[in-house]
């Protein structure tokens, strides 16, 4: 029997499927590409530990020091975290072990519109209303750390919930049904069995809540006040990597353009290595 | 009378576990031929062989010749789209496509390039009709499927198959999640059918077998036990097992 | 002192009923401010009038087409694009180290922030491509920032298909791609079009990649090489620069609620299918 | 059935756009096609006027498409010289490597040190100014106020508006990293104009009421004192080309060089080019 034409279209159409999947391959390879094609003479020209770990960012004048922005950067994040986690958390546990069928019909697409709110919208509410609250009530200018860390902390929330309830909703059944038939309240079961057995899961939706909250950019630019200084306290204000990028690339050319993708070259790296970790951490339960 | 099928030396493995041993068998034109034995007897993976559905499964190995017409159909360069085309399949589960009455049963012409709706009217009505459904859907074509009942869903299948126009319907025990009555209407409609077909019928239960087919064949842990004419295996059976199975000893 | 357990119970219960309707607060918050303060400076003029003296007066209107077109070009490339790796990852070929490959391939996509995409789009296709600020550029860029949430939704949704129509379809003697085309993609394109609504919202309200790649003229865009402003853009630089904040808050809202009214109906289509398969 | 139409509709709905989007296509290549079009990029402080500029001369020349880009005095200056605009737009005076261009003075441009309205300083002389930015003077109350760390301004690395100052306020004297930066002459004045504790420098054609703009060395910064060469924190605003202009950008330049074109930059609170001649 020979092979008939719809056998033979199949076979056009499962290659050009085959390079749609391997786009997306491609797209990364470019992107990477690129960044570093751009990034990485300067590290070569002016010396990583110049660039890394040197304080003066002055790129019209030589000098590209980035670390003030790589301690700002992680700040900012360690920031939104202490205000995003736990609160993220709670909601993750209310909508998986509390809430009613009916309630959460509600409240978990309502949690995840937070997420399609755009960051500039965010950002602006912030200017508007929290920074002049900080400068009122605690100090400074209220373009700060604290201000950024805010906005980013309730940016973060759609993301870390979302992972968080996915961790807890598979947990099995059987766990909490043995710790309830032992005389444990609902609380006791939660924390000390579901939370517990969920804990990798949770601590990925953490890490990926820092590598939004790293990667975000037009948010931090309008609240964070942009100085290149390592801040001293919660109220000064400070420069991003990403703020760098966004602040700068419109101006820059020559070595300014290629210093700000140097900046590029270590926000994308900071972020793969999330990534990574994010996977480890998820597949190391898998493994268990 | 003619061999449609014939079996050759047919051994089957899923991940080296074997599931059918050295099958030989000849399956009659324009009969019913009964399959029947206990589950994991090797009975459905025999059927699924004769159109190579068994392709979709994982970690299948098979041995041996099934012709078709004198053609080997597992031979690796079959077509097997166009085998499939001339052999229907009518699964345990009533699975109709989530679409209308209409477009289920025009699935398979559709494919065959048949897109004229006065052809495609005739097919429809004519395989309904064979399938005995015709008359209780006729005012509804255009509704969803899903809405049917059980049986209904059972004979929409059977009738979707006979649309493709195949020479030989496989049923895989099509009877096992209905009621008598909607089992009864599929038992009449095959019986009308196997002027045209040549039907196998997989089946544990014993009863439908005797009822409908004309040759029975007996599988225990993926052998051949014992086949032959009907009458003959239900009230002479040569094999103690064949026996103890019809009387209802196991399975 | 160890207070009661049951007491406890019921306290945590109390507070985690606070700590969800609170967030949840934070959103209602956000949007009736938008609402509030927008409506009062929103109208169709608005809508369809070109701004004047940097958007301090008039409308919105080649921001709007604008939007609407980047959007629309980018979903288009993004569709078949991010269609087509789902279904070859779902239908046509067994996990591999392939198949694994190229999922951490969409996640790493996935995880990049947008001034990434932004930097990479300005330099690829704005400065070596030379197709400069343009439309063309930023909906490049913005393909491939889309593409990994319509393969993960499209994927998704290709997956919870039942195995058993795919059965049947082949039984019925259809070819993989008949029935991928017939079965597969008919059954699953509630669950795709909640991914492209989502992609949907997430492109309209980009700023970091879209500032950078199609540049920020308030001109209308009349073709793929024209530069354009962005909705989500405008509203920034209104914001931003201090040019007029009821100008601001009015895109403001326009933006919020279309991306709102986009994102609900995404969901709205996703709840239909899960009540549909369950 | 339901999810057929459903495909339907996508479906046609996406024809529709492609559609739409090539005939638009179509349509504006044969507008373009009688039109004269002049891209003008750069600075973001020369940018709201040119903006402003473009929006007269369109209406009295229909047939002109005036682009007018952001991007920054160093972004025009570049593009102008791979020649990917017609006119570059300059707030700062061209380096060495970059003088194969023509530079075509526009008008002058103060720059205002502004606070906001509740501060009640008006005036600070240069060193003070140049103190403040340093990170040398960081208290209001060193400035005769209140006792509150002074929230200073700066704009970004490459801005011309950035330069100009640190030529003509701080002399050499490097500006404070701890200061914030906003990246454009509006976000700057914006923090001014919410923050009573800040201080920042801004395009004195952008001064408005909501900031007010700070004597220098007792003298007010206005058109007048500009012009009497009192006021000393003056930059030229610049076009760049490069070569021959075409004939639309050399028409367009020409207007905005005119009495009319003036007399708008003019009414901007910028200096024209012939008061200062």
């Amino acid at each position: 029997m020979p092979k008939n034409r719809a056998v033979l279209i199949d076979q056009i159409i499962k290659q050009t499927m085959r390079i749609c999947a391997f786009s997306s391959l491609f797209f990364l390879f470019l992107i990477f590409l690129f960044i570093l094609i751009e990034g990485l003479p300067l590290f070569y020209r002016v010396g990583v530990g110049n660039i890394i770990a040197g304080f003066k960012w002055a790129p019209t004048k030589g000098a590209f020091g980035i670390f003030p922005m790589i301690v700002s950067s992680f700040l900012v994040t360690i920031g939104a975290l202490i205000l995003g986690a736990p609160l993220g958390l709670a909601c993750a546990v209310y909508l998986a072990e509390y809430a009613g069928k009916k309630k959460k019909l509600f409240l978990k697409p309502a949690l995840e519109l937070l997420a399609g709110i755009p960051s500039v919208v965010y950002g602006f509410l912030g200017v508007i209303y929290i920074v002049p609250l900080i400068r009122t009530y605690c100090g400074g200018s209220g373009f700060s750390l604290l201000a950024a860390a805010i906005v980013l902390g309730v940016m973060i929330l759609p993301t870390v919930i979302s992972i968080s309830y996915d961790a807890l909703m598979s947990v099995p059944r059987t766990y909490r049904e043995g710790s309830l038939a032992m005389g444990a309240t609902k609380w006791q079961t939660t924390y000390r069995v579901v939370i517990p057995a969920a804990s990798s899961g949770i601590l990925a939706s953490f890490i990926l809540g820092m590598g939004r909250a790293i990667g975000e950019t037009m948010a931090v630019i309008m609240v964070a006040g942009n100085a290149l200084r390592i801040p001293g306290s919660i109220l000064d204000p400070l420069r991003t990597l990403t703020s760098n990028i966004a602040l700068e690339l419109a101006y820059a050319s020559g070595d300014h353009r290629l210093g700000l993708f140097s900046t590029g070259v270590v926000l994308l790296i900071i972020i793969m290595i999330l990534n990574y970790l994010a996977n480890f951490v998820i597949r190391q339960k898998v493994i268990k | 009378m003619d061999i449609k099928i014939q079996i050759r030396q047919l051994s089957v493995s899923y991940n080296g576990t074997p599931a059918l041993r050295s099958i030989t068998l000849d399956i009659y034109k324009n009969c019913i031929t009964g399959f029947m034995g206990p589950a994991g007897s090797g009975k459905s993976t025999l059927i699924t062989l004769i159109n190579r559905m068994i392709d979709f499964e994982e970690g299948v190995r098979y041995d041996g010749e099934i012709r078709i017409d004198g053609i080997n159909v597992l031979d690796p360069a079959v077509d097997v789209v166009a085998l499939r085309r001339r052999i229907g399949m009518v699964f345990a589960v009533p699975l109709p496509l989530p679409r209308s009455i209409f477009d289920n049963i025009a699935y398979g012409p559709r494919l065959k390039g048949i897109t004229n709706m006065t052809d495609l009217y005739a097919i429809v009505e004519d395989s309904l009709k064979k399938a005995f459904l015709f008359d209780e859907v006729k005012d509804r074509l255009m509704t969803s499927a899903m809405k049917l009942s059980g049986g209904q869903q059972q004979r929409l299948c059977l009738a979707r198959t006979l649309a493709l126009q195949p020479d030989i319907i496989l049923l895989d025990e099509p009877c096992s999640g209905l009621d008598p009555i909607s089992t009864a209407k599929i038992e009449e409609a095959l019986s009308e059918l196997k002027k045209d077909y040549t039907i196998i019928l997989v089946s544990n239960n014993t009863k439908q077998i005797a009822r409908t087919s004309d040759y029975a064949a007996f599988f225990y842990m993926g052998e051949l036990i014992e086949f032959g004419e009907t009458p003959r295996i239900f009230t002479n059976p040569s094999q103690k097992k064949t026996e103890d199975y019809i009387q209802g000893k196991f399975g | 002192m160890r207070l009661p357990p049951r007491f406890v119970n019921t306290l945590v219960a109390l507070l985690l009923d606070l700590v969800a309707l609170g967030t949840v607060g934070i959103l209602v918050v956000i949007v009736c401010v938008i609402v509030v303060k927008g409506i009062a400076y929103i109208d169709l003029n608005f809508l369809f009038t070109y701004p004047e003296d940097m958007g301090r007066h008039g409308g919105v209107f080649p921001s709007l087409i604008g939007t609407i077109f980047l959007v629309a070009l980018s979903i288009c490339f993004a569709t078949p694009l991010g269609l087509g790796t789902a279904i070859y990852l779902t239908e046509y070929t067994k996990e591999t180290m392939m198949t694994k490959t190229i999922r951490f391939g969409v996640e790493s996509l996935a995880g990049i922030p947008s001034i990434l995409y932004g930097l990479f789009g300005f330099i690829f296709f704005v400065i070596k491509l030379k197709m400069g600020w343009s439309l063309i550029s930023g909906a490049l860029t913005l393909t491939i920032m889309i593409l990994p949430t319509i393969i993960r939704t499209s994927e998704e949704a290709i997956k919870a298909v039942p195995r058993s129509l795919r059965i049947v379809s082949h039984s019925l003697g259809a070819t993989l791609w008949e029935t991928t085309l017939k079965v597969v993609l008919p059954c699953a394109a509630p669950g795709i079009l909640t991914g492209i609504m989502l992609s949907i919202g997430r492109a309209v309200g980009e700023t970091a990649a879209v500032i950078f790649t199609m540049g920020s003229s308030l001109r209308l865009p009349t073709s793929l090489f024209d530069s354009g402003r962005t909705l989500a853009v405008h509203f920034y630089i209104l914001a931003r620069e201090g040019i007029s904040m009821e100008k601001a808050y009015a895109t403001a809202l326009v933006l919020v609620v279309s991306i709102l009214a986009v994102n609900i109906l995404a969901y709205y289509i996703m709840h239909k299918v899960i009540a549909k398969y369950s | 059935m339901a999810v057929v139409t459903f495909m339907r509709v996508v479906g046609a709905a996406i024809i529709c756009l492609l559609i739409s989007a090539a005939c638009g296509n179509q349509t504006s290549s044969q507008v373009v096609y009688r039109r004269h079009v002049v891209t003008i990029a750069g600075s973001t402080s020369v940018m709201p006027f040119t903006e402003k500029l473009a929006e007269h001369f369109m209406i009295e020349h229909p047939n002109f498409i005036i682009n007018v880009q952001s991007g920054g005095s160093t972004a025009g200056i570049q593009a102008c010289l791979n020649r990917t605009v017609d006119i570059g737009m300059s707030s700062r005076e061209l380096k060495h490597e970059e003088k194969s261009l023509t530079e075509i003075i526009i008008c002058y441009d103060g720059i205002a040190v502004i606070v906001n309205p509740e501060n009640p300083i008006r005036a600070l002389s240069l060193q003070q100014i140049r103190d403040i930015f340093a990170g040398v003077l960081t208290n209001w109350k060193a400035l005769g106020w209140i006792d509150r760390r002074i929230d200073a301004v700066t704009r970004e690395e490459g801005s011309g508006t950035r330069s100009a100052f640190e030529e003509l306020v701080m002399h050499g004297a490097a500006i404070d990293d701890g200061i914030m930066v906003q990246d454009s002459n509006g976000s700057v004045k914006e923090v001014v104009a919410t923050d009573p504790y800040a201080i920042g420098y801004v395009s004195l054609g952008m001064v408005d009421t909501r900031v007010v703009a700070l004597h220098v060395d007792y003298v007010r910064p206005s058109v007048e004192t500009i012009l009497a060469r009192q006021y000393k924190i003056v930059r030229p605003f610049l076009y760049l080309i490069n070569g021959t202009p075409s004939g639309p950008a050399q028409q367009f330049i020409t207007y905005v060089l005119s009495k009319d074109g003036q007399k708008i930059l003019e009414r901007e609170g910028l200096i024209p080019v012939y008061a200062k001649k």
